[in-house]
């Protein structure tokens, strides 16, 4: 698997490479889930099924378990990371988690629910990443693998 | 990151295991971040309750409040003893009022398990100041001082109103904190950090608590978790007014800090507020920006036969109880509708020895403690639509608890007690 | 003086009886000032207690409550009903604690009298914070807010550290603000008379709550009711800290603002501090200042057998409850020492549900709420020789009640409870 | 009487004539007790007599009770106002008081003393007027009259 993952010229036409900076290290994969919205962790998630529950979000009712949850950032309460903390106990949690802003609500979370996780990407990985497309983390080595749908 | 000598020396363990778990967490966290360094504090707010239905099992599981602290506030499987905190530290909301308990549908050995906990973190040396609103009954940091928070509407009111230096601390890391005095030196603690991004133009007077989180919900969704600065004020606002700002741009957006031009302890000048950077973006916010602030706030609201009046989001202060005692004063609620009002058990005290709790309960209404609706989850069975005065709760009440809520004044949401009928509308 | 016309129409007698006796003194004190004009106040904090005995015979004698407002909170002999008051206004300290009654040798029947005051005053809408420092229990203004506060250590507290503007309001001018939400518009309300006039160099680190009680002591007796700024702060000082500074200066002196540079709201920088002008004097504050300071406030304390210990002033917060209970925890008290800690009673609420005034109890102590040795003027019957942890109450309660005095660290005054003698030096 | 407060090159040598601002009207006369420390209301005086108390006060132990109280300001508590409210409902106020620094304590004291009182001097009375001089004072026109002693 980690030779898919290598930046070379010969990375077939439906695969994207990403680089950002590690956030949880670790490796996974799965199927991704994109928003362009924030995310609210308590009041705006689920997090016995990791549903989205925000009134007003374009997720609501869509659930990250087992997603790569693709999303700018955190908002709201500071009950983010202990939502995300059950989630991961109650196995709800995204496989991973590719985010843009870094604030303390998502670093804690990101920690607290030993996903792989990163940051500070190359390019804007809202962008080049769509809802269904499979998505593989190394956080390592920092590496985000994208296979279109 | 680098570490000092006692911070290594808490970090390999020579100060304990429950320690070295904390200083681990903080050492991940810190680096999740990006932060070089950790920096002292001595004012922790966190929360540590084990009352929610997830951590009750939890506690039940794997050995009790010593488990929980391990998982939910150190993120260590293992269990370990926790010992007595080494810094000033305070307990936010909980999740219940134990006094009010069976009103609020939880059973009496949730209570046992509340009382048991009180006991637990009151020798553990946390305040048991049980608020969102910790700088109403006591904990009223000084600017500068580096502090670790949890509880958005608190961390903004203290980072903007007071110059205080906190991040939204999350309940691992403030537990961390408590047991270490320590916290990633990154973000708000960094001067750097706490110069205004948007500037916002009010184009008309904000005056009223209502005008205030309206203002603070609009800001909120436009500058998500940048830093606004208010400029054109006309009058000079008040602790609940701010308050409620607040809690309303945390709530919509992520906003942790803002300030206001003349106002905030930071922004004597439009220079100093952006710290003599360019805004990113200018908002005017005028009378068409209201409405649509209002409109939004009241998504859910569609029926007009309202169930249930929720106050004290965030925990009413004096003041504010006063005030909704001589708008109830004389009156009874109507037989379809309850109202409940939060605030603080350390208010709650002064509100009852000033006969303010009778006022409210002649009526037909509750005052009570410790939690909320959405934090607590806790309502009259069958509520449908509820009426609150706080963009906070219009925000959240829908989502977590499936209601309808209306958000208008404080005499709107009396009147809708009064009445049964919501009758609000944007003056 | 010039008054608006909603205010000539109180003057005039227009919003009744009360209300124009109010306005009638706000008048005659503003004219004594040399003031302008009157400012719109929304929060007062006065007292209008009728427990001490010259007042509880001017009550019997004169009609009640009703009496002693008009006469101690207006200025009329003519006794008047007093309304409802019309701003936010909250209760100071009181003169006993009605729980401790018979420990600090108060008679029944004045605590019959405490009680109906309490419900007289609930009735009118003020407030029973009952304490010395309402910024401790929900009274928080924020800054540029204009209040009518009595009690000096609050006075310079909100007008310093959160940087609200207030005069040291007292009994009288505090009773009219309620009533019409007016007060001169003179002195600290405005900007021109808030920038610092002397200038104190910190040669010494000032870092624990005993030495920013010395320091403050020590500025108050040279700059006297002038505004000094300090500079040279090394560590970030927080609330129990400011409390005891502001407290300690504005009993040696009649200090009600200072500037802390870097620190308080208005003092970004030296300039901004002294709003550009150059200090009248600049003051040295090292080793020698700081002993002497030790001697001066230490000047009645001769006999080291100690038979009080006396902590809460100003009233102590949960952070401050904590640390004694941490020194006192498992020991028990001399047989001929006493000790009492006052607290807002508020505050009390959370230390009794921590388990923290069982600490006290439990070792022989008391925590006591409302009043304090000095203002309530009590004490265990046969006291000699006190100590105390608090500047201001070692200088007034020698005066008021006729004992000796011993400042120190409150880890010296625990030490003097629990063996009896006192051995406090500075460190 | 009011003749003598005229201010006319013909006063008598050992008498001076000061000019102030009237803080309270009226008109009294007595003997004067000076000190240049400033004075606490709450916990400097005792009320019912008129004592001063404070520990370290240059007038300890001696009381103000129908004297022309000659001091610089108000210090200490703002329990001034009703400190010296209660001396004059127990009859022992000062008979005038003559201040230099104006303070909210010291305006209000002075107004619920009622009083006469004065202060914005063209001269200092600190360095004019010694304890034991007789003084009148007229604060509706804003003069004092001292005969030394
Ligand atoms: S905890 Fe407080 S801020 Fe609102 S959501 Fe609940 S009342
Ligand atoms: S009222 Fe408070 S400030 Fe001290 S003198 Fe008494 S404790």
């Amino acid at each position: 698997m980690s030779t898919l993952i290598e930046t070379t010229n010969a990375t077939p036409a439906n695969i994207i490479v990403l680089r950002g900076r590690k956030v949880v290290g670790g490796v996974a994969e799965g199927e991704a889930l994109v928003t362009t919205d924030r995310i609210s962790g308590w009041g705006g998630i689920d997090p016995r099924t990791g549903t989205i529950i925000e009134t007003r979000h374009a997720l609501r009712g869509q659930s990250f378990a087992g997603k790569v949850l693709v999303f700018p950032g955190a908002k709201g309460s500071s009950g983010w990371s202990s939502q995300f903390h059950i989630a991961r106990l109650a196995g709800a949690a995204p496989a991973a988690m590719l985010f843009n802003e870094m604030t303390t609500k998502i670093a804690l979370g990101a920690v607290v629910t030993h996903a792989p996780a990163l940051t500070d990407f190359d390019r804007n990985p809202l962008e080049l990443i769509e809802t269904g497309d499979w998505v593989k983390v190394d956080a390592d080595r920092g590496i985000v693998e994208i296979i279109k749908k | 990151m680098k570490l000092t000598d006692e911070e290594q020396a808490m970090y390999a363990g020579d100060r304990g295991v429950a320690v070295q778990r904390a200083m681990d967490l903080l050492v991940r966290y810190g680096e999740a971040l990006g932060a070089e360094s950790l920096v002292d504090t001595n004012n922790v707010c966190g929360t540590v309750g084990a009352t929610m239905p997830f951590l009750r099992d939890y506690s039940a599981k794997h050995g009790g409040f010593d488990a929980v602290f391990s998982e939910f506030n150190l993120d260590s499987a293992d269990v370990i003893e926790i010992p007595k905190v080494k810094v000033y530290s305070s307990h936010l909301q909980q999740g219940l009022d134990p006094e009010h308990a069976e009103r609020q549908n939880v059973h009496s050995d949730v209570v046992k398990i509340y009382r048991a906990g009180e006991a637990y973190t009151g020798k553990l040396g946390i305040q048991p100041l049980n608020t969102c609103a910790p700088y109403q009954v006591g904990n009223v940091p000084v600017k500068g001082e580096h502090c670790a928070w949890m509880e958005s509407s608190a961390v903004i009111y203290i980072n903007s109103v007071l110059g205080a230096r906190t991040n939204a601390e999350g309940r691992e890391s403030a537990g961390a904190a408590m047991l270490t005095g320590k916290i990633p030196y990154w973000g708000f603690h960094l001067e750097e950090n706490r110069g205004g991004t948007h500037l916002i133009e009010l184009d008309i007077d904000v005056r009223t608590v209502a005008d205030w989180g309206l203002l603070g919900y609009y800001i909120g969704e436009i500058v998500q978790d940048r830093i606004p600065v208010i400029n054109g004020l006309q009058h000079v606002p008040n602790m609940p007014k701010l308050k409620h700002f607040g809690a309303a741009a945390a709530s919509s957006g992520g906003v942790e800090m803002y300030h206001v031009i003349g106002q905030t302890p930071e922004a004597p000048t439009l220079a100093a507020a952006f710290r003599g950077q360019r805004p990113l973006e200018t908002i005017r916010y005028g009378a068409a920006e209201r409405r649509l602030a209002y409109e939004r706030v009241n998504t859910t609201g569609k029926d007009t036969q309202v169930d249930f009046v929720m106050l004290g989001c965030p925990h009413y202060s004096m003041e504010q109880i006063w005030e909704v005692c001589q708008l109830l004063e004389g009156q009874r609620l109507s037989g379809n509708t309850q109202l409940w009002i939060f605030t603080p058990k350390a208010t709650k005290q002064m509100a009852d020895q000033a006969g303010y709790t009778k006022i409210i309960e002649d009526a037909g209404g509750f005052l009570m403690t410790d939690t909320c609706s959405s934090v607590g989850r806790v309502m009259p069975k069958g509520t449908r639509v509820a009426a609150v005065d706080s963009a906070k709760q219009a925000h959240y009440l829908p989502a977590i608890m499936g209601v309808q809520a209306w958000f208008g004044t404080t005499a709107e949401c009396i009147q809708a007690a009064v009445t049964g009928r919501w009758t609000g509308a944007l003056a």
